[in-house]
């Protein structure tokens, strides 16, 4: 197991440096001189000269490659911005602040709308897709099944302005969706999020009670499902105790990359309802042309979706014994 | 088995067919009829009346009393962005020279009466400077019983080395006009004659005779230096406290309020500062205990706020957040907002470049005036109150000296004057040419570009647009052999006066990459009429010179004026005495008080 | 508890193999049927499939007679009717007429600030949803496909390189790229004088969509590969000394159509999505291109003042994708019965 | 309902009437192209103790019959008719419940693929134990227990230890014993073995058929055998069944069907294997033609379309009417050819082949 683990973080780890490398040398293709930024409305020359100097601008491509990479273990000072300790993804260029600080302080809200989403997803996504397989063919199947096929071609951008529109302009029912630090009031903090969680999960957790379904048929169609109902099993554990562990199998993968996806920040979700969490800093990253904070919120977002392989692999172990982390 | 899908296909259409009937009976999407917005009184955006310099006696403090303001509470602030930087050295964008006027003081500022004219007093200095020598030489005495936030006395040191450390390498964001005289050598970059006092070294031309006076011997007479150092990024900065790049989050006090935390991007809370003395200080007020601002809210979330107008956001105000362009016609319509509202012209003004290099042909570039859209562009961008004004000069009215004149009658035909531009064209070397329009790839320039092609090959304009990736703009049209003909512009005086609302975007000897002078326009007789009006030491008489050279340029057409831009904002119930300050376009606190 | 035991599948299996034998007996004429007509037989009695492919075919049609609708309504998607003609937006920019500014010659209302036609935008931006969704599609598809195969029926060090590679493209926050990646391929792209055509964009979205998209068809390509390599026919076929793309394209692609096909036709929806997606974020196509995305983008600027514009590209969004998502579903049960409950 | 007692040689009838006897049962699933009748009035008994052999081509509905016997079919398709007794109990009607509590007790199933019928996720003894509690409400350590005495019992070396290995962990003959342990857990009465070898290879084949002897000699465990290897169904079964298009096509003791077979396809089937004795230039004669569609089976005997005596019977009797077996109990067989004629062109064919 811990020699499947030390594997798989270094193959993690040496994604994470490629994804790096890319994005670093993407940027480069852009025409844009950040040092701009850097200096007054009216920049003399010699101003723009010293600020590249400062920033490190004026150094060889893979140099600077290097100074990013090493500072994340080892810290760096820079002129312009002055000492950066040991997990440091440099400064933004757009609003000076380091950016590992920035990503700390916008991850709980991207945290929260991860957790709240994920939980209803589970939950009510897979106990729909469950019924469905159970009442096959009957009413509420083809319910679930019609509304899953809705919701699976909801589009947020589209679905959140209407929602907002009505719930909270004309009805009046809950407060606009923002985000209230958690420790300071779950109360507000669940009541503002409500929105944006019912929103992404009408659209994910139609995915999952579609899959759901199908999995637990596929399941139940198994020679040794005949075999548990043969030796005397009741349908009812025959359906919990059996045939939901294979289920489980491809809707963890699926779910692996879609918490992945939230973790990284769901960009078009924090655009419609403004939440300020990583996906809009993300954005705000392209717009602004800000190489540290891109670099850091895509290697973070990298490193989710890579994390959560793991993780995802290990469950598999656990679930399915065939399945031997050699 | 698998009929159960056989629902699916009804039940999605009579689904569609809900949401339309639901749209339906929405309170109508519908933008309503015209809001009898001509029925308004016309929005007063009036121009400043009037910039005279003070005397000493304007320059002794308290400032006078707000009518009806009492001391105590919390004024909350909610914007957009944290404030990039609070170093003085480091302060250029008016957004944070607006916090800056809370705790950081400077030689001069402006004093605003009742009736709107503003005043150039002295702030930590007794008066507003003396020269002797047309403005080469300028002497200003600190004011008695002016502290830092620790008790501290500020001294002439102090100054000194405010100025001193404006050379250091780490401190390339603010203004560069006192650096740039105080070398000895004008010709060469200030920076390789003084490298800041961090290595022990001073800046001789600068003396202290004693604790109280500084003397500036500049390198040329310049009449209006007492204007140049009433910018915020000529504040003082203590020696003993100077934490040098970290001086940026969480500067040393020397006015009425101190920094208690700054959570960068996320908020910045202040408490009053004991040893700030009020009969020091002829400009600005204390009422509240606190200020807390919050940051991260777009101007469309803050406008809701304010419309709503509940809990904490009753004692809140902002600075640059205007009214969302997409709200301003809500907002019109709410009588009760409206008392909360502010307006104002703000010294920025936007204009389109015209390469001079690329169109040479002065009738087409008339050609292009003439025939521009004015109208529709303001409409496409909200209106007079969201956006501005159209103008017709290169000087903002905020500007000393500035008059009004309209040479190619503008006002009388904002949609644009096909017919006219055509007649010009046909005087012109080309009848009908080309013209290569780069803009900046936001949704509402997109839309502005689809206007201008409109209106342009109505009078035989033949226009290719260019968008050009909005983080990249600045990059391509900087170099001085750029491929474009016609590209937006924004620009704001740096203080009231012609010289800095007109020098560095028109004068012939300042163009170079990445320079302001994106029109490229080097017309002598314009260049001596700048170095002329430079040596007038009377404010007004220099008002009138530079309105002559603001209509030679507008007779070389070399840019298409845009808006006069005016600021339309709200503010919370729960404050009174916010207004707004015309120097620097955004509402101020410094006459802040909590009902 | 309903419990569709296998043997009614074998058995229900062997009766469908008994009815392709040609039991001469005088029962009904049992004749035999290639797959290919047995799945357009039992896709012919799947009515929601049916009904699902008129839809998309409807769309289709109004895509392809988008001009020929544009001339029989009298507007065009691009003239700002709006800012030409007075009266029909207020001062600030919203239509004057309630509902979006729906009336007798726009159907569909205005769209706010620019006042441009409603229906038209909606006609002609489907045209653009579908071409880039059918190029990215079909790129996609065949990308994944080559590489998918290579890899998993060559295997070794190539299958380890296109793995790693397969690894990190899928490791990447994919909506973040997509809005990094469109500026870049723009800037690679430029034309320095004239003006960037719109093709231009086009391409680049094209481009960033396949890049991005072909990955997860390989890695299941990869997969489906990889089981049927272990099969005897395989074997069997390498024994008789065929050449590896004979036995490709002879022995494995005859299986691999049905997945290829699935997978097609369920990620056609999902690039009508993204494509939209990018308009949303202000990366997708240029404000002259109608496009769903942007009418996207503006609705949730003016939704507060005028819900009715948001909602038009909203609903054609989702009657079209969910028409394309029960056509693929059918077209899953129609090729492959085995998974059809 | 008369009851005729079966006299056979080798078994050890006691009960009055047979264990388990199925009356005229026919069971019809509704698929998409049609009503397919898989079973079609179908009657046998199976005397206590003994081993049936039911043998037919694949599509012949033996496997069908079994599970009807278990009433494992999903009822939203399928329609059985007729009756099944074990014994007292009635099984087509019986409630959901009363077939739970007989299944894995008094009757236990095995099926052709051990690695497919095993729950991957569960480890043996658990697979096995769960049987236990369930009948026998016995707790976790006494199934653990049990199952170890079973896995010795079907010759699983130290069961200790691998009863608690997962079924991947296990040879295919392991598998195989384990599914039977599985299945004896609870001393059923009778043990239904669905193509128990098919998936094995010969030596192992022997050691299973030679276990499940072993076992019915020690339980006593009346056992159906089904399978397509007429092999398998000449060294174990003590009755043979032939069926085809859901139809018993004749039945018998072992001894009298293999050697005095008077059924066309049974000696179709006979000539098509291959035997020790007969000389290896002999071609084999495989029955020509494939099995009938059940969707819509040729009218009459359905076996005239691949039937090359259908001639001999005269009258078109074999294209219309259906023929039942006869005599009903002892060696019966369902055609018209008269006994003599079955005798003639029995002695005459197969002299031949021998």
């Amino acid at each position: 197991m811990t020699s499947f683990l030390v594997r798989r973080v270094l193959g993690a780890i040496v994604i994470l440096i490629l994804i790096s490398l890319i994005t670093f040398y993407l940027f480069y293709a852009l025409p844009r001189d950040p040092a701009r930024a850097f200096c007054g409305k009216i920049c003399p020359p010699a101003t723009l000269e010293l600020v590249r100097h400062n920033l490190g601008m004026d150094k060889p491509l893979f140099v600077q490659y290097w100074l990013w990479l090493s500072a994340i273990f080892v810290g760096r000072d820079f002129t312009q911005f002055g000492p950066c300790p040991a997990p440091c993804l440099g400064y933004s260029f757009a609003t000076q602040e380091p950016v590992f600080d920035a990503i700390v302080d916008r991850f709980p809200v991207t945290l929260s709308l991860t957790i709240g989403a994920s939980v209803v997803i589970l939950s009510f996504g897979i106990l729909t897709g469950m019924l469905a397989a159970w009442k096959v063919g009957q009413p509420l199947d083809k319910i679930a099944s019609s509304s899953s096929v809705i919701g699976a071609s909801l589009q947020i951008y589209f679905v959140g302005p209407l929602v907002v529109f009505f719930v909270v302009d004309t009805l009046g029912l809950l407060p606009r969706p923002s985000y209230v630090q958690f420790t300071e009031d779950p109360l507000t903090w669940f009541v503002h999020l409500l929105i944006p969680w019912l929103v992404l999960s009408i659209i994910f957790t139609a995915n999952y009670t579609r899959m759901t379904r199908s999995q637990m048929l596929e399941q139940l169609a198994e020679d040794y499902v005949r075999t548990a109902r043969a030796k005397g099993m009741s349908g009812r554990s025959v359906f919990f105790r059996f045939a939901w562990r294979g289920a489980m199998i491809p809707i963890i993968t699926i779910f692996g990359v879609d918490l992945a996806t939230l973790l990284g920040g769901a960009i078009i979700t924090e655009q419609t309802f403004t939440l300020h969490g990583i996906g809009e800093l993300a954005v705000q990253a392209v717009q602004n042309t800000d190489l540290p904070m891109l670099l850091g919120v895509t290697v973070i977002g990298a490193a989710a979706i890579v994390f959560l392989n793991i993780v995802v692999d290990v469950l598999y172990a656990f679930i399915d014994p065939r399945v031997r982390l050699n | 088995m698998r009929s159960h899908r056989r629902r699916i296909a009804t039940a999605t259409a009579v689904l569609a067919v809900g949401a339309l009937a639901l749209a339906g009976c929405a309170k109508g999407g519908g933008g309503g009829a015209p809001s009898g917005a001509a029925s308004k009184p016309p929005l007063e955006n009036k121009a400043v009346s009037a910039i005279t310099v003070g005397t000493a006696a304007d320059s002794t403090g308290p400032a006078p009393e707000v009518a009806g303001a009492k001391p105590g509470g919390t004024a909350n602030m909610i914007d957009r962005d944290d404030f990039s930087h609070l170093d003085p050295g480091r302060v250029y964008l008016n957004y944070n020279a607006m916090v800056s006027a809370l705790f950081t003081r400077q030689l001069t500022n402006y004093k605003e009466d009742a009736s709107g004219s503003i005043k150039l007093v002295g702030d930590l200095a007794t008066d507003t400077g003396t020269t002797t020598d047309g403005g080469k030489t300028w002497k200003f005495t600190l004011k008695d019983g002016v502290k830092w936030q620790d008790g501290s006395a500020i001294t002439s040191g102090d100054i000194k080395y405010s100025f001193e450390r404006l050379f250091a390498d780490f401190i390339t964001e603010g203004p560069i006009y006192a650096q740039s005289w105080l070398v000895p050598d004008a010709s060469k970059p200030y920076r390789d004659q003084y490298k800041g006092p961090y290595d022990g070294k001073e800046l001789d031309t600068i003396e202290t005779p004693d604790d109280k006076t500084v003397v500036f011997h500049l390198n040329a007479p310049h009449p209006d230096f007492n204007f140049t150092v009433a910018m915020t990024g000529y504040g003082a900065v203590p020696k003993a406290k100077d934490t040098k790049q970290k001086y940026d989050k969480q500067p040393f006090s020397s006015g009425p309020y101190q920094i208690v935390s700054h959570v960068t991007g996320k908020s910045l809370d202040l408490e009053r500062n004991p040893n700030w003395d009020k009969t020091t200080d002829p400009i600005r007020h204390a009422y509240p205990d606190k200020f807390h601002m919050e940051f991260g809210l777009q101007s469309q979330q803050s406008t809701e706020r304010f419309l709503a107008d509940t809990g904490s956001d009753k004692q809140a105000f902002t600075f640059h957040n205007p009214v969302a362009p997409e709200r301003v016609q809500e907002v019109l319509n709410n009588p009760e907002a409206m008392k909360r509202s502010l307006q104002g012209l703000t010294p920025f003004t936007t204009f389109y470049n015209i390469n001079t290099k690329r169109v040479t042909d002065v009738n087409v570039r008339k050609a292009i005036i003439t025939a521009w859209p004015s109208k529709q562009l303001q409409q496409l961008q909200g209106g007079e109150t969201a956006i501005g004004k159209i103008a017709t000069t290169v000087m903002s009215p905020t500007v000393l000296g500035y008059e009004a004149s309209d040479l190619y009658g503008k006002l009388a035909k904002p949609d644009g004057d096909p017919e006219a531009a055509k007649k010009l064209l046909a005087q012109s070397s080309t009848p009908n040419p080309t013209i290569v329009y780069a803009y900046n790839q936001t949704p509402v320039q997109e839309k502005v570009t689809i206007a201008i092609k409109d209106a342009l090959s109505k009078a035989g304009i033949n226009v290719v647009a260019k968008p050009l990736n909005s983080a990249t703009f600045y990059d391509a049209i900087g170099p001085v052999d750029n491929e474009y003909d016609v590209y937006w512009g924004g620009w704001a005086a740096d203080w009231p006066t012609g010289s800095t609302a007109i020098q560095p975007l028109f004068d012939g000897r300042l163009i170079g990459d990445n320079q302001s002078n994106y029109s490229h326009l080097n017309v002598p007789e314009i260049n001596t009429a700048i170095d002329q009006a430079n040596t007038i030491t009377d404010p007004t008489e220099a008002g009138k010179a530079w309105a002559a050279i603001d209509r030679k340029i507008m007779e070389q057409a070399a840019i298409v004026p845009e808006f006069y831009q005016t600021y339309f904002g709200l503010y919370g119930s729960g404050l009174g005495g916010v207004r707004f300050d015309p120097i620097q376009g955004e509402q101020s606190a410094l006459d802040i008080w909590v009902k | 508890m309903t419990f569709p035991s296998s043997t009614t599948a074998e058995t229900g299996a062997d009766a469908v193999d008994t009815v392709a034998a040609a039991a001469g007996s005088s029962a009904a004429a049992i004749v035999g049927r290639s797959p290919g007509q047995l799945m357009w037989r039992r896709f012919r009695r799947d009515r929601t499939g049916m009904i699902s492919a008129a839809v998309v075919i409807a769309f289709l049609l109004i895509a392809l007679l988008a001009p020929v609708i544009s001339w029989a309504y009298g507007k065009d998607p691009s003239t700002t009717y709006g800012l030409n003609e007075p009266g029909l937006l207020n001062e600030y920019g919203y239509p004057i007429l309630p509902n979006g500014g729906i009336s007798g010659d726009f159907w569909f209302g205005l769209e706010p600030g620019l006042g441009r036609d409603v229906l038209t935008q909606l006609v002609y931006g489907i045209r653009t949803s579908i071409t880039i969704a059918l190029i990215v599609t079909v790129l996609s598809t065949v990308i994944g496909v080559t590489l998918g195969i290579t890899s998993g029926y060559v295997g070794g060090k190539i299958d380890y390189a296109i793995g790693r590679v397969i690894d990190t493209l899928l490791a990447f926050p994919s909506q973040l790229f997509l809005i990094v990646l469109v500026p870049v391929v723009d800037a690679a792209l430029v034309l320095p004088d004239q003006e960037s055509p719109t093709w231009l964009r086009f391409v680049s979205i094209c481009i960033v969509l396949t890049v991005l998209g072909w990955a997860t068809t390989a890695r299941l390509l990869r997969a489906q590969v990889l089981s049927l390599r272990e099969r005897e026919f395989i074997e069997a076929a390498r024994v008789t000394g065929a050449s590896p793309a004979r036995v490709i394209f002879k022995e494995l692609m005859p299986n691999l159509w049905t997945p290829i096909i699935i997978q097609a036709t369920l990620a056609l929806p999902l690039y009508v999505g993204a494509e939209a997606g990018l308009g949303f974020l202000g990366v997708g196509m240029p404000q002259t291109t109608p496009d769903w995305g942007r009418m996207f983008q503006v609705g949730s600027t003016v939704y507060h003042s005028d819900v009715t514009y948001l909602l038009f590209p909203g609903v054609s969004m989702l009657i079209f994708v969910i028409a394309f998502n029960l056509l693929g579903d059918s077209i899953r049960d129609a090729f492959d019965p085995k998974t059809k409950r | 309902m008369t009851t005729v007692s079966w006299s056979s040689e080798p078994g050890t009838s006691r009960g009055p009437g047979p264990f388990l006897s199925v009356r005229d049962l026919s069971v019809r699933f509704s698929t998409e192209d049609g009503v397919v009748r898989a079973v079609d009035g179908l009657s046998f008994d199976v005397e206590k103790g003994t081993t049936l052999g039911i043998v037919g081509e694949s599509g012949s509905g033996k496997s069908v019959t079994n599970l009807t016997v278990l009433g494992l079919h999903d009822p939203a398709h399928t329609e059985i008719d007729g009756e099944i007794w074990l014994e007292d109990q009635e099984l087509v009607g019986a409630s959901g419940s009363t077939l739970e509590k007989l299944r894995g007790n008094r009757v236990a199933m095995i099926f052709q693929d051990p690695l497919t019928s095993l729950s991957p996720f569960h480890t043996i003894g658990r697979q096995i134990g769960e049987v236990y509690r369930r009948h026998r409400g016995a707790n976790r350590k006494e199934a653990r227990e049990r199952a170890i005495e079973m896995l010795e019992r079907v010759g699983i070396p130290q069961p200790a230890t691998r009863v608690d290995h997962y079924p991947h962990e296990f040879s295919g003959g392991m598998r195989q014993r384990a599914m039977i342990a599985m299945a004896l857990v609870c001393d059923p009465d009778l043990l239904i073995a669905d193509e128990p070898t098919t998936a094995l290879d010969v030596t192992v084949q022997a050691q299973i058929l030679d276990l499940l002897k072993d076992l019915q000699q020690q339980f006593g465990t009346t056992i159906i055998l089904i399978t397509h290897d007429l092999g398998v169904v000449a060294s174990t079964a003590d009755n043979v069944l032939v069926m085809y298009a859901g139809r018993a096509a004749e039945q018998g003791t072992v001894r009298e069907v293999l050697s005095k077979p008077r059924h066309p396809y049974t000696w179709g089937l006979l000539s098509s294997m291959p035997r020790l004795t007969s000389s290896v230039d002999v071609p084999l004669v495989p029955v020509r033609g494939t099995p009938p569609s059940l969707l819509s089976p040729p009218a009459g005997c359905a076996f005239h379309p691949r039937c090359d005596f259908s001639q001999l019977v005269g009258s078109d009797l074999c294209f219309t009417q259906r023929p039942d077996i006869s005599p009903e109990s002892g060696h019966g067989d369902a055609c018209y050819l008269t006994l003599q004629q079955k005798r003639d062109i029995r002695t005459g064919d197969t002299k031949e082949q021998a």
